[in-house]
């Protein structure tokens, strides 16, 4: 794999427009992913953060530019992107329901040689589930499925959309170590409700409001000026949205 | 007893047909979450056009028979996958809406294909060896039976194995569950799909050219007779599922020919009572997965 | 509620009388009808459209509101027309009046159609989705061969059963009593909306709707999905075969091929034609495939087709293939059916509904 | 002649409503009919298309081989003021035609619909074609005396099946044979075991009466578990298209039939076939029936004019020279007594072919009179 | 009514294949309680839910509501005798506008629900009584919109309107906070105090702690399909199993 120029960033939005059922969902977004670390995208409910990271990958109606490692990715049908080494774990999980565990795995690996050991080390819940249908797994434990189709393989760029919803706290802090530890080798774009994992997380934050950017930054700038996270937010205390 | 053995044998091989049709419509039914009633269609130009070349580079002959196959199961997948292309492929994940253009392509198909052939079956020739008969336990079986019965074999083994040892069989059960997921794992669920569908279009296409030995005729109406037993048993046996296709195929047919029989003529009486009751009693069919 | 509402009631009642009176007219409709509409052959067509009208109002109750796909509706259809007929045959106490015997028929066909249906849909109703539809799928086939089978020449088999009129209103009897036969379907188009109508506006309606959404939540607010989709499906069988009933007089006789699958699927075509979305699209849908078929069979028959080159003139002479692909086309490019083209011409044509992967592509 | 009421009436045309399957399932027979009454109305009216100087304005309507289409297109035609409607080759269409035959009164000769309930459904109804009895009474001519030999009827269970069967065990059971019936499913495709069923009752003679595309099948199950070894098999020979339906067992097979193209040879048939050639169409099983159809309206108008109760009466009865030789038009049930064919199928260098062996007369095939 | 515990589970066990889901649970919660239960993922919580809504059924052992055997009732029984629920991931009728879908279950309560002989109307009793519970959330001025375009956290707001015009006895709420924005957690919390307010008895899976410890009367613990403890909120956070099996280094 050969990485980005250094400053260049993996990801870089332009313009960005997305649409749902004839709806503008996402307006005129512009922000870059640097080609390392964790960029959190953030916002309140129903902003269009999912609705961006789709339009992203093509999951819905979009236009305007988005390149990966400077090469357009707008215009390709979302598997292309994907193969690109792009991963992508959902909100809403979306893990196959009517497949084993195992099957699941296996139709997300795309390397040669799938991290398999990482997966099982990373969940062992899963390891000794292997065989059950994901739609009998509980919330959580699909949700494990759902990172662990992304992590088995190697990524140039992880879309990570709330991840550590529903998880019980102890998972949540590994799946943040889990994130950390990828985001050692690939650059992530998280978006997560949870601002004490962002703030463990993210080197940079980008912060939407109906449909817009309203701010790109280093995440301490943002999370220490309580007057902007009150408003982008509207949390008065990030303990209280632990 | 040499009733008993004429009725099971020729009950495997009216099976062996059933499952010949059934094969690709389950296999299109497990992809796509509903009942593709183009399959008839399918079967029929297949029968068609395959008997035309037969007949035009030898008749009666088994290499007659032969190119009759070849061009059966390529007209078979070409016009499933032209079906995908361009028709269903803008309906996906539309299922009712997937299932209600077949209806309309068997209409339209069924009708064009009186307007070219007529309304009249045309009787076909085969090898001689296929009119005969093989004697088993004192029953005369007729040889074009083991021949439906050797090639509803191959097309199970073949069919399970490209499950089995691929990716496909995987993919297409992921994709009819949720198929953006599918391509946000970088997989091209259409390119799989299309490829599903040209394989249930060459089993619908061998299928068809069998048939039309079977009946010895081919016929615009072939391949509509032949669907609703085929929908039968891909329902009895459980969507999407081959295995449970191919056993519902022979106690279907099986049931039918005793029915037949025995008990008056009830033949199809029965087997839709038989597909009432298993739905009834197991809603998911014989070897279905819960949805 | 209210002016708008009002309007649409009005709007209605014109209608409705507009049709009323249409046998004392002579419209000409050159390319659509026949003849004008006061000559028997045309409201005799138009009679059957509005019979047909009527029973894909029913399967649409089923289908777009409660989301029930049937492929047995025929069943009940066929259970209204042979059922009376075979009524009018059996029974009649030669004492009582011709009229008595004529309304006891119906009132006995209307139980058994009752008692059909909720036999049927108390099975049937067991099963969802697909299930429910080759069980039902069973049970019209069951019919379909039994009729086809004759059993002690109670049927007549696949040569149909004839009307015995001897019971029947001398009025209904004769092609000079068409128009009367016409009222008779309008009458009962006009029954089948209004109850097809209170049903969808009740509060089973609602609820059906919201089982179609989502079955397990609906008893999750203390609701039991099995009664009220039992109540829809026998609603709608019962009207069916009130529709049978009507088909029966109106064609003096009963064919075995209403009771076919074949039949169930055309029903099918005709609602998604005139679009699943509005009740009054599945009566377009009707009248427009009746008339469509009976027309395009002219049209295969005439010497415009006999002269064009064989590659047009084999299609184009077949009504069922041009009415096929025309039914392709407008699943493809007509979502909402014949009932959705008022709101796409107002939304404006670019109005595709989203499929993401066909844009990326393009 | 003529029940004209006006003067008027005397030289405007008369409008004669042709129904038959121009489409659908039935589309084949159709057109034989439809041929065969092209030229008998040439033949009838010396090419004038005219009877008495009135013209016969012909509607010809596709019936789709849907009974609804039928009635529907009757009802146009009758509302119309047709007062003779014609043809059908399904006999359910033909019972729904008869039935607005009567509630209108008007005349209804039906076409080559075989069923025998169409024979005396009402006074408004004729038939042009044959009738499945006179298929069964020929049937019975190929053993002799049928007293104590045992008769197996191999059907469909349609009403065409059970027609035949009724047929077989009215016609050959009442003259002392036994008869027993294997009546298979319609939509039932592997006849091996019945085959079986077939040697196993030890028939003098086998009766098939089959129909629609699973013969071809069927006769190869017969043949396959050696059926014509165990006894002679009749059955009735079809339309052209089915001379090859036989394969190897054609020769081993007794035909009974009612019209091939040269079985008659009369000099009406010669005048049929020479215009039918002419129209680009060759002579089939049912081109007699649209030929006498076409001699009967011809007889109906010149006698009773526009009154259907006069043309009744002018048909009632009527003998007269046709393709197949005399026939009569039965006064009592409408019926029409007419001579069929025993026929063989001989191999030549375009494939089958018919041959016949010999005319059974028609009174020996006349069925009892109905109702 | 009085002397009853509002729910009760004897003895409950569950299992599927080969599958030991749910051992053995015990549990009384008295009527008007808030009790919160929290458990690793994959504990056998919506297990719970689901045995006592009657989604499933338990292998082994009762359930009690309000004194009454309920064990083999379904579920649409145990509904209209007042048990509501809601679901981890939101389930509303998408194709229903927001008031028809609350109105849905404010029928219930009136009786006659599913009438074929009753329209709904603007004016009557249940859709007032449907108003009201989407006033009490603060959706009352999204109610014509169509239920499939809400954001997430108003679609959990429109759950709870359902389950405030059902007007239950007994409540299971699965995860109510899942994927709320922090913005609105403070909103949720209130409206979710307000319906245990009224005296109903609440049952709530919930992963966020604080949300947790902030409502709930008492604390049910669940780990490997056993309810380990059922303490105050104090005591189980004390807990040591709880801490490393549960909690982890958040707390
Ligand atoms: N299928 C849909 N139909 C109509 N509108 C939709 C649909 N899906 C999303 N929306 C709308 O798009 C907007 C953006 O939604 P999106 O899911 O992207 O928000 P989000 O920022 O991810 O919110 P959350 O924090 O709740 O996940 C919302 O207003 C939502 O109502
Ligand atoms: N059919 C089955 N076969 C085997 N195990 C099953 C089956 N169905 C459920 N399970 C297991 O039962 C356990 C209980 O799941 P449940 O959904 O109740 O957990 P939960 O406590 O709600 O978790 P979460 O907090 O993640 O939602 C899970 O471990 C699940 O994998
Ligand atoms: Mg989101
Ligand atoms: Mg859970």
């Amino acid at each position: 794999m050969s990485g980005p120029v250094a400053d260049e960033p993996i990801l870089s939005v332009r313009n960005l427009y997305g649409r749902i059922a004839g709806q503008q969902v996402v307006e005129d977004v512009s922000f870059d992913v640097p080609a390392t670390g964790v960029t959190a995208l953030l916002g309140r409910n129903g902003v269009g953060k999912t609705s961006t990271i789709k339009s992203i990958l093509g999951l819905i109606d979009r236009t305007g530019e988005v390149r990966l490692a400077g090469e357009r990715i707008d215009r390709a049908p979302t598997h292309r992107i994907v193969q690109r080494g792009v991963a992508y774990v959902p909100e809403d999980r979306e893990v196959f329901g009517s497949l084993t565990v195992a099957e699941n795995l296996r139709l997300a690996e795309r390397d040669r040689s799938p991290r398999r050991e990482l997966v099982a080390s990373l969940f062992p819940d899963l390891e000794a589930r292997r065989e059950q249908r994901a739609g009998t797994l509980s919330g959580g434990q699909q949700q494990m499925v759902s990172l662990a189709r992304a992590l088995v393989n190697e990524n140039r760029l992880l879309l990570v959309d709330e991840p550590t919803k529903g998880l019980a706290p102890r998972i949540v802090d590994e799946v943040a170590d889990a994130l950390a530890e990828a985001a050692r080798t690939a650059p992530i774009l998280l978006v997560e409700q949870n601002l004490l994992v962002v703030r463990r997380l993210a080197e940079r934050v980008v912060v939407l409001s109906s449909g817009r950017v309203v701010f790109t930054g280093p995440a301490e700038e943002l999370l220490d000026d309580h007057d902007r996270v009150q408003r982008f937010l509207g949390v008065h205390d990030e303990r209280e949205a632990a | 007893m040499d009733t008993l053995v004429l009725l099971l044998i020729t009950g495997l091989g009216l099976g062996a047909l059933y499952f010949l049709v059934a094969s690709g419509l389950s296999l299109i039914y497990g992809l796509m979450g509903v009942l593709n009633f183009a399959h008839g269609a399918f079967l029929t130009i297949a029968a068609f056009l395959g008997w035309e070349a037969g007949r035009r580079i030898s008749d009666g002959t088994w290499t007659g028979l032969a190119i009759s196959a070849l061009v059966g199961i390529l007209v078979g997948a070409t016009v499933a996958v032209l079906t995908e292309v361009l028709i269903i492929r803008r309906l996906y994940e539309r299922h009712i809406e997937q299932a209600l253009v077949t209806v309309g392509i068997s209409l339209a198909a069924v009708a064009l294909f009186e307007g070219i052939w007529g309304t009249d079956p045309i009787y076909t020739d085969r090898p001689a060896w296929l009119t005969q008969t093989t004697e088993i336990l004192g029953a005369r079986i007729p040889n074009d039976r083991f021949l439906l019965i050797a090639c509803a074999a191959l097309v199970l083994g073949g069919i399970v194995l490209f499950l089995r040892r691929t990716r496909y069989g995987l993919i297409i059960r992921a994709g009819v569950e949720n198929r953006h997921m599918v391509t946000a794992l970088g997989i091209d669920v259409r390119r799989s799909f299309t490829l599903v569908f040209a394989i249930g279009g060459a089993a619908a296409g061998l299928g068809g050219v069998l048939a039309s030995v079977y009946y010895g005729y081919v016929s615009a109406h072939l391949g509509s007779v032949l669907l609703i037993f085929a929908f039968i048993v891909t329902v009895i046996g459980g969507l999407g599922s081959l295995t449970g296709a191919a056993i519902a195929s022979v106690l279907v047919a099986v049931l039918q020919q005793f029915a037949n029989f025995y008990l008056g003529g009830t033949g199809d009486l029965v087997v839709v009572v038989l597909l009432a009751a298993v739905l009834l009693i197991r809603p998911r069919g014989l070897m279905g997965k819960a949805a | 509620m209210t002016a708008k509402s009002l309007r649409l009631v009005i709007g209605g009642i014109l209608l409705v009388v507009a049709l009323a009176i249409l046998p004392l007219l002579a419209i000409d409709v050159p390319g659509v009808l026949p003849g004008p509409t006061y000559t028997p052959g045309t409201l005799q067509l138009l009679a059957f459209a509005l019979l047909i009208a009527a029973l894909a109002l029913t399967y649409r109750m089923m289908f777009g509101l409660a989301g029930l796909l049937s492929f047995g509706h025929a069943l009940f259809f066929a259970a209204g027309a042979y059922g009376l007929a075979m009524t009018l045959e059996a029974f009649g106490p030669a004492e009582w009046p011709s009229a008595l015997v004529f309304t006891v028929a119906i009132a006995v066909t209307l139980v058994l159609g009752f008692v059909l249906a909720a036999t049927v849909g108390a099975l049937a109703l067991r099963v969802t989705g697909i299930s429910f539809a080759m069980v039902t799928l069973a049970f019209a086939q069951a019919g379909s061969v039994l009729i086809r089978r004759n059993p002690g020449s109670a049927t007549g088999g696949d040569e149909g059963l004839a009307l015995d009129t001897a019971h029947v209103p001398p009025e209904l009897v004769g092609v000079v009593d068409t128009r009367n036969l016409y009222w008779v379907a309008l009458g009962i188009l006009v029954l089948v909306y209004l109850i097809v109508l209170s049903v969808e506006k009740s509060r089973a309606g609602h609820v059906a709707e919201a089982i179609r959404e989502n079955e397990l939540r609906v008893r999750v607010i203390g609701l039991r999905p099995y009664n009220v989709k039992l109540l829809v499906f026998i609603a709608a069988s019962v009207l069916a075969s009130v529709a049978g009933m009507g088909y029966l007089l109106l064609q003096s006789g009963a064919a075995p091929r209403i009771a076919t699958a074949d039949f169930t699927l055309t029903l099918l075509v005709i609602v998604v034609l005139g679009g699943v979305g509005a009740r009054w699209g599945a009566i377009v849908g009707g009248i427009v495939y009746t008339l469509l078929d009976q027309r395009l069979t002219a049209l295969a028959g005439s010497d415009a087709i006999a002269a064009l080159p064989d590659i047009l003139r084999v299609p184009l002479s077949e009504p069922l293939f041009i009415l096929g692909t025309l039914f392709v086309l407008v699943v493809l490019f007509l979502p909402g059916g014949i009932a959705g083209l008022p709101a796409r011409i107002a939304t404006g044509r670019k109005q595709h509904p989203a499929e993401p992967e066909e844009t990326v592509d393009a | 002649a003529g029940g004209g009421d006006a003067d008027g009436a005397e030289t405007a045309p008369v409008a004669i409503g042709m129904i038959t399957s121009e489409t659908g399932p039935l589309a084949a027979y159709g057109e034989a009919y439809v041929a065969g009454f092209e030229a008998g109305l040439d033949y009838a009216t010396d090419g004038t298309g005219e009877v008495d100087g009135r013209e016969l304005e012909i509607t010809w309507e596709d019936d789709q081989g849907n009974p609804d289409t039928a009635v529907a297109k009757a009802k146009d035609l009758i509302g119309q003021g047709t007062k003779v409607l014609a043809g059908t080759v399904a006999s359910g269409i033909a019972l729904s035609l008869a039935e607005q035959a009567e509630q209108n009164e008007i005349l209804y000769i039906s076409g080559p619909a075989a069923a025998d309930a169409i024979t005396g459904v009402n006074d408004y109804t004729f038939r042009s074609g044959r009738q499945t009895y006179q298929d069964v009474a020929t049937a019975g001519t190929f053993i002799g005396d049928p007293a104590g030999k045992k008769v197996v009827v191999f059907a469909q269970d349609t009403a065409f099946g059970q027609g035949n069967l009724a047929g077989v065990e009215a016609v050959l059971g009442g003259q002392g044979a036994e008869v027993q019936g294997v009546l298979v499913a319609e939509d039932a495709t592997e006849f091996t075991p019945f085959a079986q069923q077939l040697i196993d009752a030890q028939p003098d003679l086998v009766f098939v009466a089959w129909a629609g595309a699973s013969s071809g099948a069927m006769w190869t199950a017969l043949q396959q578990q050696g059926v014509f070894d165990a006894a002679p098999v009749v059955t009735g020979l079809g339309d052209v298209a089915t001379y090859q339906a036989y394969g190897d067992a054609s020769a081993d097979i007794s035909f009974l039939n009612h019209y091939f193209g040269g079985a008659a040879g009369t000099d009406i048939e010669e005048e049929m076939i020479t215009r039918l050639e002419e129209a680009g169409a060759t002579p089939d099983l049912f081109s007699v029936d649209g030929f006498v159809a076409a001699q009967m309206i011809v007889q109906a108008v010149r006698e009773g004019g526009d009154d259907v109760d006069a043309m009744i009466e002018a048909l009632e009865g009527w003998t007269f020279e046709s393709v197949k030789g005399e026939v009569t038009v039965r006064a009592e049930d409408h019926a029409l007594i007419q001579p069929m064919y025993q026929v063989n199928l001989v191999e030549g260098a375009d494939g089958w072919a018919p041959e016949l062996i010999e005319t059974i007369d028609a009174e020996t095939v006349a069925p009892p009179v109905a109702g | 009514m009085t002397d009853h515990a509002a729910l009760e589970l004897e003895h409950v066990t569950l299992r599927i294949g080969g599958a030991h889901i749910l051992k053995d649970v015990s549990l009384s919660v008295p009527e008007g309680e808030m009790l919160g239960v929290i458990g690793p993922n994959g504990a056998g919580k919506t297990t719970l839910f689901n045995i006592v809504s009657g989604i499933l059924r338990p292998t082994e052992g009762a359930v009690r509501l309000a004194g009454a055997d309920v064990t083999t009732q379904p579920v649409h029984r145990r509904a209209a005798a007042g048990l509501g629920r809601t679901f981890q991931t939101s389930s509303l009728f998408p194709a229903l506008d927001v008031l028809e879908n609350v109105r849905l279950a404010a029928q219930v309560r009136e009786g006659r629900a599913a009438s074929v002989f009753r329209t709904p109307r603007r004016t009557d009793a249940a859709t007032r009584r449907a108003l009201a519970a989407l006033e009490e959330v603060g959706m009352a001025q999204r109610a014509d919109a169509g239920a499939s375009g809400l954001s997430h956290g108003e679609k959990r707001k429109v759950e709870i309107a359902m389950l405030i015009a059902m007007e239950p006895r007994v409540i299971l709420l699965d995860e109510p906070m899942a994927g709320v924005g922090s913005a609105d957690v403070p909103a949720l919390t209130e409206v979710i105090r307000g319906l245990h307010r009224g005296g109903r008895t609440v049952l709530m899976v919930e992963h966020h702690m604080d949300v947790v410890l902030g409502l709930a009367d008492r604390v049910a613990v669940m780990h490997h399909g056993e309810l380990l403890a059922a303490d105050s909120p104090e005591a189980v956070m004390a807990n040591p199993t709880v801490q490393s099996a549960y909690l982890g280094s958040a707390a």
